[in-house]
Order: C-alpha cells, then sequence, then structure tokens
C-alpha cells in the first residue's frame, strides 16, 4: 500500500462521491461546486497516470473557465434557490433502471474482455515496453498536434470560432429583439 | 453534338432569370429555332454510321462508372427531333397564357434532360438524365396544376416515378455486379450479357422501372390522375414525349442485353401489354372528361407499342420506332385540341359539349384530321406503325394478334364518339359562346395535319432512318438466340 | 512506482458515466443536465488518458485536448440557449420545454 | 400510264378545291365534282380500250414501305375487272353526281358534300384498282371513312351521327378480319401483290388437281379465305355484320344510290373475285359463303316486306341481293356474281334515285304509308321507278332478269335445294318491292293536304340521270345473255372477266344442265314474277291508310322491329362492353390499380401515426431512448464480438 494507492483510493473516493452529488444536490450552485471538485479529482488522477499538461489545462479549462460559466449563468438566472420540482418517482426507477443497466453492461463487457488485458500493472506501460521519459510532457504532444494532427486542430479551432460567434449572436439577438 | 445538349440548357438558365414579360417570346424563338436545328440535324444524319455525333469525355460523373458518352442512333435522333417538337409546342400553347420564367426555364431544363436520355450511351449517364428530366415535370405539375386532390395526384405521380427509377438504377447496378464489369458504356455492356435467373431480374425490373413511365397496364394509375390535374402543358410534355422515354429505354437498355429469348417473361409482358391495349380502350369507351379518354387512349396505344417491341421482331421495332414518333405528333395534336377547347368553350366535359362544327368548321376539320390519325386510318400517319406492330404481334402468335387487332375497332369507338358528342349535334350552352379559334392555333394545328399525312403517304422516309438501328437490334438478338 | 491496476481505472469511468447518465435522466434542470453531460465527457477523457498510458501512445491525450475543447464550444452555445431559452419561457424545466411535439 | 393517273387524281383535286373552296364555292361545287367524276369515267373508256387491244398492266407509283424482303408500294392493277369495276364506279358516279346536283341544291354544306362524294370516288377507285392487299385495304377503309363522313352529313342531327358511327364501327371490325387475312398472307407467302397471290394459287390448284399434296396445307387457305370474308361481310353487309347498312339511309339518298347501293357495299364481291383462286383452294369457305349469303338473302328479304320507309325497304333489298351475290360465288359462279353486281348497280341506283325524287317531292317525307298514287303527279319518275322495279323483281328480259336467271341456274347445277332457297328469296323480293311500287305510285294519297300541294316534279338534272340509268336496266342483261338466247360468244362480260389472273387458274365449271332445263328454270322464275307480282299490287293497292296502320302481330311484328337484331346486339355486344369499361374504371382502377400507390402511402401514413407517439418533443423522453438504445447496443455487442 504505497502512496500512489493511497492517492489512487483517496481520488477515487472523492471523485465518486462528488459526482454523485453533483447529482444529488437540491441547490444548482452546490452541484457545481461539487463539479469542481470533481473536476479537482480527476486532476489528481491525470497526474498520477503521467499526463501532466491534461492535468493543467483540466484545471484551468474546465475548473476555471467553463465552470465560472456555469456559476456566471446561475448566478445570472438567480438561480440558488432550492426550486426544483423533483421527478415522479416511476421516472426515477425508470432513470435508475437505465443507469445501472448502462453499468452493467459496460462491466460485462470489461469482463468479458478482462483476458485480454494486464491485470498486473507495471511501471512501463502495459504493452511491455518502457514508457519514453517525457511521456505526458507538453513537447511530445506539442510535436502530435501540430504534425500528425495539424488538421483536427485547424478544424477544432474553426468550431471554436463558430461556437463563440454563435454564442454572441444567440446572445445578441435577444437584445435586439427586446428592444 | 455536346452542344446540341449545351444549348437548351444554357437557355434554360437564361430563362430563369428573365423578366415575366420578355420570356415568352424569347423562349418561342429558342424553341422554334431549336426545333430547326434538330431538322438540320435529322437531315445530317447519316444512316450508315450507327452512332452519330458521338462525344466522349471520361470526366464527367468519373467514379461512379459514368462519363460523358453521347451519340445518336437512328432511333435517338428520332426522338431528338420529337423532343424538339414537342418542345417547340409546348411554347405555342403556353403564348396563350400566363406563366412566370421558371415555367419556361423547366421546359428548356426538361429538353435538356431529354435530349440526354435519348442520346447518353452510358448506363448511368443515362440515369442521371432520367432523372434529371423527372424534376421539371414535378414542379410544373405541382406549381401550375389545377384541380382537387392536386395534392394527391401529384404524390402518385411521384412516387410512382421515383420507385421505378429506382428499379432502373437497380437493375443497372445488378448487370454490373453480375457481368463484374466496372465500365458502364452501352459498348461495353454489350460485350457481356446476362443468364439465368440475373437475367429474368434485370428483364423484370427494367420492365418495372420503364413499364411505370411508358404505361404498362397494372403501373398505369398515376397516369390518368396526372394528366387531369396538370396543366395542358404538363400533359402534352407527359404524354407526347415522356411516355417515349420508357419505350426508348426498352430498346436501348434492355433489348440489346437479352441473352436468351425468355419465353415466359416475354409471354407475360405482351399478354399484359395487350390487355392494357384492351382496357384502355375499354375504359375510354364511357368517360366525359375529354382529358381522361386522352389518356386512357394513350395507355391503349403505347400497350401496342410495347406489345411490338416485345415481340422481339425486325418490323415490330421499326413499327414501335415508328408509333413512337407519331403517337408523339398526335397526341401533342389531341391534347392541344382539348385545350383550345378548354379555352374556348370553359369545359371539357362531353356531356356540355355539342356542335363546335357549327361554330368552327375549319378548326373541326383540322380535329378530325388529327382524330383520324390516332384511330390509324390508311394514309395517315397512324396506320403504318400499327399495320407493324399488329403485323410482329400476329407473327409472334396469331392469337395474341387478333385480340391486339381489336383495338382498331376500340379506338375508332371512342375518338368517333368524342367526335361526335363535342363538334357534332346541336349546339350546346358553352358552346353558344365559343370563342374563335386564332389562326396561330389554326396554323399550329396546320402544320400536324401536314405532318399526319406526310408520314402516312410516305413512311418509308422514316423506315428507311430507323432500318438500321431496328436491323442492328434483329441481328444482335438472333447473333445471341444462335 | 504505478501499481494501480488498470481495471481498477475502468471501474472507476464506468461508474462516473454512469453516475453522469443517471443526472442526465432525472434532473430536471436543464443546466444541471449540461453539467453531468460534462461528468461524462470527464469519463470518457479519463478512460482515454488511461488507455494512452497503457498503451504509451500519446495520441489518446490528443483526444482528450480535442474533446476538453468540443466540451467547451459546446458549453458556451448551450448556456447561450439556455439564456435565451430562460427569457422566452422564463423556465428551464426540461418538462416543460416540449415544442417540438410531432 | 398517264390515263390511271389522271383518273386517280382527277376526283381528289375536285375533292380538294372542294373542301377548300367549301362555301364559297356555292352550286359552282356541283359542276365541278361532277366534272372531276366525268373526267375519271373518259379515262375509265380510255383504259378500257387500251386493256382491250394490250391487255392488263401495271402501273406504279410510289413506294410506301419495305417489310424486309417485302415490298408494298402504291401500285396500280389495270385489268379486266378492274376496269370493269372503273367504269360502274365512275359512270354510275358521274349519273349521281349530276342528280346531286339538283337534289342538294338547298342545302347549304353542298361543297362539303360534293368534297366528300369526290374522296368517296377517289376511295373508291383506289380499291379496285390497288395492284396488292395494302392498296386494297387503303381504299377499303377510306370508303368506310366517306361512308361514315356522308352518313352523318347532317351532323346536328344526334341519331344520323349515331348512324355513321355504327357504319364506321361495324366495317372497321370487317377490316380488322381484313387485316389479319392480310397478315396471314404475308405470312404465307411473303407478298402481298394479288397477281403473285395468284399465280401461287394457280400453281397449288393444279398440282392439287393433279393429286399431289401441293404447297400449303388446306386449313390455311381456309383461314386467310375466312379472314378476308369477315372483311367482305362488313363491307358487303352480311350477317352477322349487316345492321349497319339500313341505319346508313340516315344519310342523304343520292349517297345511299351511290355508296349504300351500287360500289361500296360490292366491294366485298370484288374482293372475293378478285382472289377467287384462293377461295377455290378452301372449300370449306365457299360453303361458309354460300350458307351466309343465303342466309342474309332471305333475312333481308323478309324484313324489306315488313318495313314503311322507302329508303329501308330499298336497304333491306340490297342487303338481300348482295346475299345472293354471295351465294353465287359460294357455288363458284364468279361471273354470274359480278354479272348480277354489274345490273343490280343499275336498277339499284336507279331505284334509289326514283326514291330520292319522290321524297324530295315530297318534302322530306320517307314513310310509304304517308304517299300513294303519285302516279300521275311525278310521272317521269314514276316510270323510271317502275322499270326499276321490274328489273329488280326480274321481268322477263329486264337487266335484272337475265343476272338472276343465271345465278339461280348455277344454283341448281350446283343442288336443286339451294336453288328452291334462292327462288324463295327472289319470291319474297318480288312481293315486297311491288309493295313499294303499290303503295307509293297507284292507289289514293293518303298524306296531308300542304305535301300534295307541294308535289312537283324534280329538276332536270336529276330526271336525267333517272332515263339513263332506266334504260341501262332494261338493257343492261345485254352484257351476258345466256347462251341459250344469243349463242356461244354471247357472254361477252363472263369472257371478257375469265381473262383475270384469279378466275383463269380456276377450272371452267361443267354445265350439265339441258336447254329444255334452262327454259324449265326461266319459266318457273317467269312465273312467279307474274303470279307474285299481280298478287301483291292487287293486294296493296286498294288498301287504306287504317288498314296499313293497323298494329302488327306475331311473325310481322318480329319482322317490322327487323327481328330485333339490333337489340339483341346492344344487349350482347355494346352493353357489356360497355359495362365491361365502366367495371374496369370504377372497380378495377379504384380497388385494384389505386391501391398500389395509395396503399404503401397509407401503410406509411398509419406507421408514422404509430411513431407520432414516441416523437413527443420532451428532450427527457428522447434522452432515455438514447440510453436505453445505447445500453441494447452494448449489451448486444456482447453477443456479437
Amino acid at each position: 500500500m504505497d502512496l500512489t494507492n493511497i492517492a489512487f483510493i483517496a481520488f477515487s473516493a472523492i471523485t465518486l462521491i462528488c459526482a454523485l452529488m453533483v447529482v444529488l444536490a437540491r441547490n444548482p450552485i452546490y452541484s457545481v461546486i461539487f463539479l469542481i471538485l470533481t473536476m479537482f479529482s480527476l486532476t489528481g488522477h491525470y497526474v498520477l497516470l503521467h499526463a501532466q499538461f491534461i492535468a493543467i489545462i483540466n484545471i484551468i479549462v474546465y475548473a476555471g473557465a467553463i465552470m465560472v460559466l456555469f456559476l456566471f449563468v446561475l448566478m445570472l438566472m438567480n438561480m440558488n434557490a432550492n426550486n426544483e420540482p423533483n421527478k415522479s418517482f416511476l421516472w426515477k426507477v425508470l432513470a435508475g433502471l437505465v443507469a445501472s443497466g448502462m453499468l452493467m453492461s459496460i462491466l460485462l463487457v470489461y469482463i468479458k474482455n478482462m483476458g485480454d488485458m494486464p491485470i498486473v500493472p507495471t511501471t512501463n506501460s502495459a504493452v511491455g515496453q518502457a514508457l519514453p521519459a517525457d511521456f505526458g510532457y507538453i513537447k511530445p504532444l506539442g510535436n502530435l498536434l501540430f504534425t500528425e494532427y495539424v488538421f483536427p486542430f485547424e478544424i477544432a479551432s474553426i468550431l471554436f470560432i463558430a461556437a463563440m460567434v454563435g454564442a454572441v449572436f444567440l446572445g445578441s439577438r435577444e437584445k435586439s429583439t427586446n428592444n | 453534338m455536346h452542344l446540341i445538349l449545351i444549348l437548351p440548357f444554357v437557355v434554360a438558365i437564361i430563362a430563369f432569370f428573365m423578366p415575366h414579360k420578355l420570356v415568352k417570346e424569347y423562349s418561342l424563338a429558342f424553341s422554334g429555332a431549336f426545333f430547326l436545328l434538330s431538322l438540320y440535324v435529322l437531315f445530317q444524319y447519316n444512316p450508315l454510321n450507327y452512332y452519330n455525333f458521338t462525344y466522349y469525355n471520361e470526366s464527367f460523373l468519373a467514379g461512379t462508372g459514368g462519363s460523358l458518352h453521347l451519340g445518336l442512333d437512328s432511333i435517338g435522333v428520332l426522338m431528338f427531333v420529337l423532343t424538339n417538337f414537342v418542345v417547340f409546342y409546348v411554347n405555342i400553347l403556353a403564348r396563350n397564357k400566363s406563366y412566370t420564367s421558371a415555367f419556361y426555364g423547366c421546359i428548356f431544363l426538361m429538353q435538356f434532360a431529354l435530349i440526354g436520355v435519348f442520346s447518353s450511351l452510358n448506363a448511368i449517364l443515362f440515369y442521371f438524365f432520367w432523372e434529371l428530366a423527372l424534376l421539371p415535370v414535378y414542379y410544373i405539375v405541382y406549381q401550375w396544376g389545377s384541380g382537387k386532390d392536386l395534392n394527391k395526384a401529384f404524390v402518385q405521380f411521384f412516387v410512382y416515378t421515383f420507385v421505378g427509377s429506382l428499379f432502373i438504377l437497380t437493375a443497372f447496378i445488378l448487370f454490373a455486379i453480375e457481368t463484374k464489369t466496372t465500365s458502364f458504356e452501352i459498348t461495353e455492356m454489350a460485350k457481356n450479357s446476362l443468364t439465368g435467373p440475373t437475367q429474368i431480374l434485370y428483364t423484370l425490373f427494367l420492365v418495372i422501372g420503364f413499364g411505370v413511365k411508358i404505361p404498362i397496364f397494372p403501373l398505369h394509375s398515376w397516369q390518368a390522375n396526372t394528366y387531369r390535374k396538370a396543366p395542358a402543358e404538363g400533359t402534352i410534355l407527359l404524354s407526347g414525349i415522356m411516355l417515349k422515354m420508357g419505350l426508348f429505354g426498352l430498346i436501348r437498355w434492355l433489348v440489346p442485353f437479352q441473352e436468351e429469348s425468355l419465353p415466359i417473361i416475354q409471354k407475360i409482358i405482351l399478354a399484359l401489354a395487350i390487355f392494357g391495349t384492351i382496357y384502355g380502350a375499354s375504359i375510354a369507351l364511357r368517360r366525359n372528361d375529354m382529358k381522361l379518354i386522352a389518356a386512357f387512349s394513350s395507355l391503349s396505344h403505347v400497350g401496342l407499342i410495347a406489345a411490338g417491341i416485345f415481340s422481339y421482331k425486325y418490323i415490330g421495332f421499326q413499327g414501335a420506332v415508328f408509333q413512337m414518333l407519331v403517337h408523339g405528333i398526335n397526341i401533342v395534336g389531341i391534347f392541344y385540341i382539348i385545350d383550345i377547347i378548354e379555352r374556348s368553350s370553359g369545359t371539357r366535359y362531353l356531356s356540355e359539349l355539342g356542335g363546335i362544327a357549327s361554330k368552327a368548321p375549319i378548326f373541326s376539320t383540322l380535329a378530325f384530321i388529327i382524330i383520324l390519325g390516332s384511330i390509324a386510318v390508311p394514309l395517315t400517319n397512324g396506320f403504318p406503325g400499327e399495320f407493324l406492330l399488329l403485323m410482329s404481334v400476329f407473327m409472334y402468335q396469331p392469337i395474341l394478334g387478333a385480340i391486339a387487332g381489336i383495338t382498331i375497332i376500340l379506338g375508332a369507338a371512342y375518338m368517333l364518339r368524342v367526335f361526335q358528342r363535342a363538334f357534332m349535334g346541336e349546339v350546346s350552352d358553352h358552346v353558344s359562346e365559343f370563342k374563335p379559334v386564332s389562326n396561330a392555333d389554326l396554323y399550329a394545328l396546320g402544320f400536324i395535319v401536314v405532318l399526319v399525312f406526310l408520314l402516312g403517304i410516305y413512311p418509308q422516309y422514316v423506315l428507311d432512318l430507323t432500318a438500321n438501328g431496328s436491323q442492328y437490334l434483329t441481328n444482335l438478338l438472333e447473333l445471341k438466340n444462335n | 512506482m504505478n501499481l494501480i491496476g488498470f481495471e481498477n481505472y475502468l471501474w472507476l469511468g464506468s461508474a462516473l458515466f454512469c453516475i453522469g447518465l443517471l443526472g442526465v435522466l432525472v434532473r430536471r434542470n436543464v443546466i444541471i443536465l449540461l453539467m453531468c453531460i460534462e461528468l461524462m465527457l470527464n469519463a470518457s477523457n479519463l478512460l482515454l488518458v488511461v488507455f494512452a498510458k497503457m498503451f504509451g501512445n500519446m495520441n489518446g491525450h490528443i483526444f482528450v485536448f480535442f474533446s476538453m475543447l468540443v466540451a467547451a464550444a459546446e458549453v458556451s452555445v448551450g448556456l447561450a440557449l439556455i439564456v435565451l431559452i430562460y427569457r422566452k419561457f422564463r423556465t428551464i424545466d426540461s418538462s416543460f420545454l416540449d415544442k417540438l411535439k410531432g | 400510264m398517264i390515263l390511271a393517273k389522271i383518273l386517280i387524281l382527277s376526283p381528289i383535286i375536285g375533292f380538294l378545291i372542294n373542301l377548300i373552296g367549301g362555301k364559297r364555292l356555292g352550286k359552282v361545287s356541283g359542276i365541278i365534282g361532277t366534272a372531276a367524276v366525268f373526267i375519271s369515267f373518259i379515262c375509265a373508256l380510255l383504259m378500257y380500250r387500251k386493256v382491250l387491244s394490250t391487255g392488263a398492266y401495271d402501273v406504279p407509283l410510289l413506294t410506301w414501305m419495305h417489310i424486309s424482303t417485302i415490298h408494298i408500294g402504291f401500285n396500280l392493277w389495270v385489268d379486266e375487272l378492274s376496269t370493269w369495276m372503273m367504269l360502274i364506279i365512275t359512270g354510275i358516279g358521274t349519273l349521281i353526281h349530276l342528280y346531286s346536283i339538283g337534289y342538294m341544291s338547298h342545302d347549304k354544306g353542298i361543297g362539303r358534300f360534293f368534297a366528300y362524294l369526290n374522296l368517296f370516288i377517289f376511295s373508291m377507285l383506289m380499291l379496285v384498282l390497288g395492284g396488292n392487299f395494302i392498296m386494297l385495304f387503303i381504299g377499303w377503309e377510306g370508303v368506310g371513312l366517306c361512308s361514315y363522313l356522308l352518313i352523318g352529313f347532317w351532323f346536328k342531327n344526334v341519331e344520323y351521327g349515331h348512324a355513321s358511327r355504327k357504319a364506321f364501327i361495324m366495317n372497321r371490325i370487317g377490316d380488322l378480319g381484313l387485316l389479319l387475312g392480310i397478315f396471314l398472307c404475308i405470312q404465307t407467302f411473303g407478298t402481298i401483290n394479288f397477281n403473285e397471290i395468284n399465280s401461287i394459287a394457280a400453281e397449288d390448284l393444279a398440282l392439287k388437281a393433279s393429286g399431289q399434296l401441293g404447297l400449303f396445307q388446306p386449313y390455311i387457305y381456309t383461314a386467310i379465305t375466312l379472314c378476308l370474308f369477315i372483311g367482305a361481310m362488313g363491307k358487303s353487309a352480311q350477317i352477322p355484320l349487316y345492321t349497319w347498312l339500313p341505319d346508313a339511309m340516315a344519310g342523304p339518298t343520292p349517297v345511299s344510290a351511290l355508296i349504300h347501293a351500287a360500289t361500296m357495299v360490292t366491294a366485298g364481291i370484288y374482293l372475293v373475285v378478285r382472289n377467287a383462286a384462293l377461295f377455290e383452294l378452301a372449300p370449306f369457305t365457299l360453303d361458309f359463303i354460300l350458307v351466309i349469303g343465303m342466309a342474309t338473302s332471305i333475312l333481308g328479304a323478309l324484313i324489306g316486306l315488313f318495313q314503311n320507309d322507302i329508303k329501308k325497304v330499298l336497304a333491306y333489298s340490297t342487303v338481300s341481293q348482295l346475299g345472293l351475290m354471295f351465294v353465287a360465288l359460294g357455288v363458284g359462279a364468279y361471273t354470274s356474281a359480278m354479272f348480277h353486281l354489274t345490273t343490280h348497280a343499275f336498277f339499284k341506283a336507279l331505284l334509289f334515285l326514283g326514291a330520292g325524287s319522290v321524297i324530295h317531292s315530297m318534302s322530306g317525307e320517307q314513310n310509304i304509308l304517308s304517299m300513294g298514287g303519285l302516279k300521275n303527279k311525278i310521272k317521269l319518275t314514276h316510270f323510271t321507278f317502275a322499270i326499276g322495279t321490274l328489273a329488280i323483281i326480274g321481268a322477263p328480259f329486264m337487266s335484272g332478269f337475265f343476272s338472276k336467271d343465271e345465278i339461280l341456274e348455277k344454283l341448281y347445277n350446283h343442288s336443286p335445294i339451294i336453288w328452291g332457297f334462292a327462288l324463295t328469296s327472289a319470291a319474297i323480293t318480288i312481293i315486297y318491292m311491288v309493295r313499294v311500287y303499290t303503295l307509293t305510285f297507284s292507289g289514293n294519297f293518303r298524306g296531308t293536304k300542304e305535301q300534295e300541294d307541294h308535289l312537283h316534279e324534280s329538276p332536270s338534272s336529276m330526271t336525267l340521270p333517272l332515263i339513263i340509268l332506266a334504260i341501262l336496266s332494261i338493257l343492261g342483261g345485254v352484257l351476258n345473255l345466256p347462251n341459250l338466247i344469243g349463242g356461244l360468244s354471247s357472254q361477252k362480260m363472263g369472257l371478257w372477266l375469265s381473262k383475270i389472273n384469279s378466275l383463269k387458274a380456276i377450272p371452267a365449271h361443267v354445265n350439265h344442265l339441258s336447254h329444255s332445263m334452262e327454259i324449265m328454270l326461266m319459266l318457273i322464275a317467269t312465273a312467279l314474277v307474274i303470279v307474285l307480282g299481280s298478287f301483291s299490287y292487287f293486294k296493296y293497292k286498294k288498301q287504306r291508310l287504317t288498314e296499313l296502320s293497323e298494329p302488327r302481330r306475331g311473325f310481322s311484328l318480329w319482322g317490322e322491329h327487323k327481328f330485333y337484331v339490333d337489340e339483341f346486339y346492344h344487349n350482347i355486344f355494346v352493353k357489356p362492353l360497355e359495362s365491361l369499361g365502366d367495371f374496369f374504371f370504377y372497380y378495377i382502377e379504384h380497388y385494384f390499380i389505386q391501391p398500389i400507390t395509395f396503399g404503401s402511402s397509407r401503410i406509411a401514413y398509419s406507421a408514422g401515426q404509430l411513431l407520432r407517439i414516441i416523437q413527443n418533443g420532451n428532450i427527457e423522453y428522447y434522452l432515455v431512448y438514447i440510453a436505453i438504445g445505447a445500453v441494447l447496443v452494448l449489451s448486444l455487442s456482447m453477443f456479437v464480438f
């Protein structure tokens, strides 16, 4: 039971509990807060998995930007009160059934394919060869991104612009109709 | 060749964007010019070459097995002239009405597509034009049609023709899969041929696909409804030239690929076609709506043509091609007459008509001659074709020939009934205010009358032209059957 | 150094995904719906990173990168839409938003 | 060559002038029309001389069509038979045109009338001059068309329109038979040229006569000739296709005289004679023709007995006489049939024109019950009509006597029973023709006062043809006197016609009747005429209107209603056919054809209705669907992978 194991268990527990709280919290503000906590714990996992860059942008983009956006919108709508009506019991049962069905089927797939998976983890990658020294660093990521994936990268930037324009447009049209 | 094809397209594009006031004269002038051009092409035509005016460009539709391979064989050149003729008449007729420029654009677009259909030597290209030809007519029927249940009729028309087209495409794909060819050029395709069940499937699919358009007996229900609802111009386009697309398709894409003769299918289709002939004629005997009568008479006539094609004989092909041309001319005339009557008296129902002959003698004389042409009186153009067709069916099977012959009796019965009810007798209320028929209309009908006599007295000109095409098909069949 | 079984990560990712799904299904607030979708996205991100480690290949990281990007775009447009809906209907309760009824 | 062309073209030019000139020409159109036919008559006479001196010849005009190896051209074949027919057509045609100038002078459509008449002459000339079946068929349909146009000449009358349509359609039924016969000829012989067909048939006849197998099976000949005879039935109004001819009397009277008595209806006879060699090879068909002809002859005569419309009586008499001609053909007496055709053309045209003159003077009245005692009012008409009546009943030494006697003699030679039947038909003819004559011309006038005041003799353009035809009706017998009277070479017409290809091939029938037997037959016929003629004359002379018009009972009622044949046809053929059309339209179209599309659209529609329930617009449901779908896919993937 070394430190990483403890860290893994701790992070996992926080992730699951916070995720559950996101779903269960009555107040949307609490949900957002718990979601942020989930993000942080996931960042921890990323660090454990040698994905330093991902960990950092997870904090910056998700916890920093997106969550703030959520909070902002909630504030804008003045939605901190616990005013959401409950769904019917039947609906909840159905949702539970579907979600657990999903979990079960995913797990069944895992179990079925378990033989193909490396059971004993090594310090190296599972397939045997040693991890490169700079695994998860920014430099190889950048290399990949700007050589092999340069086209999707550009496409993504266009998508971003489109989203930005869309968001601005959606926001502004409302104003003009209000006037 | 490609210029002949491109020109209507250019004209169509221009027509779409023209102001409504000018477009009428513009399109009349261009359609007339096209008609003259087509006559020029006809006289330039060299019957010794199998395909004239060929043009080949690989890059068009590349990747689908298609290519821009155009050429007119002798059957195609006749249909090409007929297309231009019909479009010209549609434009003459449309002169009396106010249509937007989109209408004229559609007509020229259709002309473009039809020329493509009749000249494409590549199956995929053929299918491309086939579909393209349908689009404008959908629009014309839907936009300018009238009468209640237009939607219903339109949907019926659409579903039928569209499903029919899919059958054609399926047949071509089937051919490609079965013979493992990647080329859809007709010259390449003709080197292969189908056997056994695939051949039956191919035949069946093409017969269904083309049969919808022709229409062969059980696939005809769209016809009467659409004819009634469509504007006169649309009806003329549909009956004058679109029907010929189906028949032409059979000759071009089915007959050359028959490996062994298909006794059973051939018999079934012949029987259906002949049954349709009698069926259409007997329905036409008692109908009140003139357009409906014309629709069912059309069913009757094309049934006979299809029967002639499926008798797989030289005279059958000759007769079929001749009759395709003649039926195109006569049915244009008949719908033109119906339109004049409807415009002048406000009705096209026989029960409300009568005595037009006293009001408009010249018009009635012309109408009578065109009607004679359609009931195949000797020395009019209907006779040679019907003679050849009946003969070929008779030679195939005397009893079928005799049954098919009943159509000439029934044809006379219903057509003369129309003439008697509409033109003879006492002047009815609707006819008493019969507006005089304009000179232009009389000249237009007069030209058709001239054609009626010309083709009736000297059919050999056309027959000489198509002899080579028909002989080619006959030889092909004999070669493959031996 | 790292002795944690990969399968544990799989359990974790699946559980997280299903919690997100549960949230999507039971909550009526559209914003929370969106947040639960983020949860599901994060679950898949986690697994992508795990597989990257497993195969010693950084392509997985790239995908995480793109998926974050798409998530950001999605959230920005989605929230704009929610604001619009809210202004129009004065509610963001998904049970009442059924104008698309066919 | 040029003569034949002028002969053919002259009427068509007349037709075009009259058609285009129309009303502007006025009365001139009659002169143009008559002149056109007269020119043809002159040509026909000149051609007769040429044929007399140099024999038959061919005039090719234009190629109509090649079918593989078969060449079909517009070529005229001028031989003894076609010259003969030409002379009848143009000669009688000229007279009737002349007559029509007077008869139609009050009609506004006179230009149209003469146009149609000229077109008819053209078609008829095509028919008899055509050197092949297609030419014949063109003329054949052409005369049918003209007949249609002329019967429906007064097109405002709906009844006339029906009559004309009926005539055309019944003719078309016959035409179909003829067309099928042509197809069979092409299939069998590979040619449709009369001469070639006849020479093949002649060869076959010779082979079969010498006991060999021959070229073709007999059933082929039977099929061909039956098909051809169906055509002849339609055109020559034989059972079962005769009902159009009486109705055709709706047309102007000159038309009835020209088309429905003298020329067009004899086309069937011409067709058979033209292909006599073929028919000779098919004994069954000849017997069939004999039976049909005999039945028609007697039926037509019986119906004629009970009709009151003067033109209807003449029409049924035409049907009956045509039947007699077919009987003659049936026993192989081809030239006798042609002889009777000729004399019949003379006296029947005369009778019709006379009837027209009567109708003209009676201001359109056609019912003989309203006439009577006209012999003093319209003397010339009466005189010529009387000659016509005498000729048709076969009074001694009139033309009809010789022609009928020749047929009867040949029939007796064939079989006395057939002779008996034919004699019955002739006897009935005597009764009803004398009845018509008596009721019309003797006794007292039974019409209205105005009609009586208005009675007048017809103009000279109408009486001149009557006189000429009367002379021909008397002297027509000279053309073909029996050997008994004129010696061995007296049968001029028979000798003339025996030169044509189809008759050359046929071996001469042996005449085994003795001269005394022939005299016996003649005497029997003469006695019949005298006895029955006077019986009928005195029976009807004194009858009053009340007696005549009292309702008929039993057999005569049947006769008055033409034995209900029209009604029978209407119920057996026309109605079922129309109901079939309605059945197709209202049931098959609606319950079988339409559902092919509308059924499929209905299936799609109801499927859409079902699926609509799921599509409730609420995002929550959609999410659940997605989730359930995902679960299902995942669980399925377990089994697949």
